[in-house]
């Protein structure tokens, strides 16, 4: 099972689901209708690491954050 | 810690103070701060921070190793929470021997930081807080999770 | 007056702390100051600044009004005479509404000043004032005198 | 009569000659052995205005001012 965090913006709790890769988070979250307009703009870290690498290999544990677009200072 | 996080407004004169007591005897040439301040615009009252601290982290260190390969150094300040009009949410400075890696460095760190800082920014208008979608930025790599094969 | 000159090392604290409180509610998003730090190096134990102030106050002024056309405001500080290593001798400072306008102003305005305000150096080596010919630039338009027709 | 005064490190002692123009005030600091060295490197000011026209004409009573090379901050 991973995590998967919700920042800023983005109002909704954390959820677990089974994934082996980034891939398989995508598909997931294509599906959900709330947040379908949110991933043209969402950045991606796994365990706080940004990643842009769809194949990203995720293990047991792992939690992946969705960063929506950032507007500091 | 050269990477400061406060609740609510910063104390810009206390920082500025701060930072030149702790940089002045360490023989750098030249110390740019900026200091960001909250602009009264289209009513809003205040405006108000999320900051994503694992992440922010990474991106300052990140950074503090390129300046440090320029032979310079780098400090940071920001708010989270609420901040007023016309108070500051955002100092950031660069210290250097050399006056042009200053200027070179704290306008790449600045515009890096709008665009790259895991940092949500929202306008409070009559006590509600608003994301400010409009004049936020995807950060670098977004639309990974779109892609469908 | 935007302009200031003092005898001998400048007080950044105060004069920060000054600036800000003048400015904070003028509406600014962005303050840049640049401080110039004397350092230590090839044995200077000071440097010493002659200016030509009425020259250097229409150099300014001709700055002042590139920037007011940007929407900006520029604020300056020198020294004259001597300013030990480790002081500061130069503070420089942008206020513009927007953050793009600001750091693009400190950086023409600081390299400008560098070479066309008329400002001498010298190093203070063991007491004597040595004229930092080396590190000087001829000002804009130098050389008239020299032409033969 | 003007006035030629020498700013910053050159030490000299402010003169007075006659003159109509630059060009004028050019010829006779060429003659000076002293100043020939500085002259590559000056700019020059007629009461406080910066010019770089050789044949701006000179009144009595101007100033010129002879800026060498700077360095501030």
């Amino acid at each position: 099972m991973i995590t998967i965090e919700f920042l800023g913006p983005i109002a909704q709790e954390s959820i677990t689901i089974e994934a082996s890769s980034l891939r398989d988070v995508a598909k997931f979250l294509q599906q959900d209708s709330k947040l379908s307009s949110w991933l043209d703009s969402l950045a991606i870290a796994i365990n706080d690491k940004l990643t842009d690498n769809l194949d990203a290999p995720l293990n047991d544990g792992d939690r992946v954050s969705l960063l929506p677009p950032v507007c500091g200072g | 810690m050269m990477l400061e996080i406060f609740e609510g407004a910063l104390q810009p004169k206390e920082i500025f103070s701060r930072w030149y007591d702790d940089e002045c005897n360490a023989n750098w040439g030249a110390f740019i701060p900026f200091v960001g301040i909250v602009r009264e615009e289209d009513e809003i009252e205040a405006l108000s921070f999320d900051i994503y601290e694992p992440i922010l982290i990474n991106w300052f260190d990140a950074w503090q190793q390129k300046a440090k390969q320029r032979g310079a150094k780098l400090r940071m300040a920001h708010s989270k929470g609420d901040v007023k009009v016309h108070k500051s949410s955002y100092v950031a400075a660069v210290l250097s021997p050399k006056r042009r890696v200053a200027l070179e460095l704290i306008d790449a760190f600045v515009e890096d930081f709008k665009a790259n800082a895991p940092i949500w920014k929202y306008d409070v208008i009559q006590n509600k807080r608003i994301y400010a979608k409009k004049r936020s930025m995807p950060m670098n790599g977004a639309g990974l999770l779109a892609k469908k094969d």
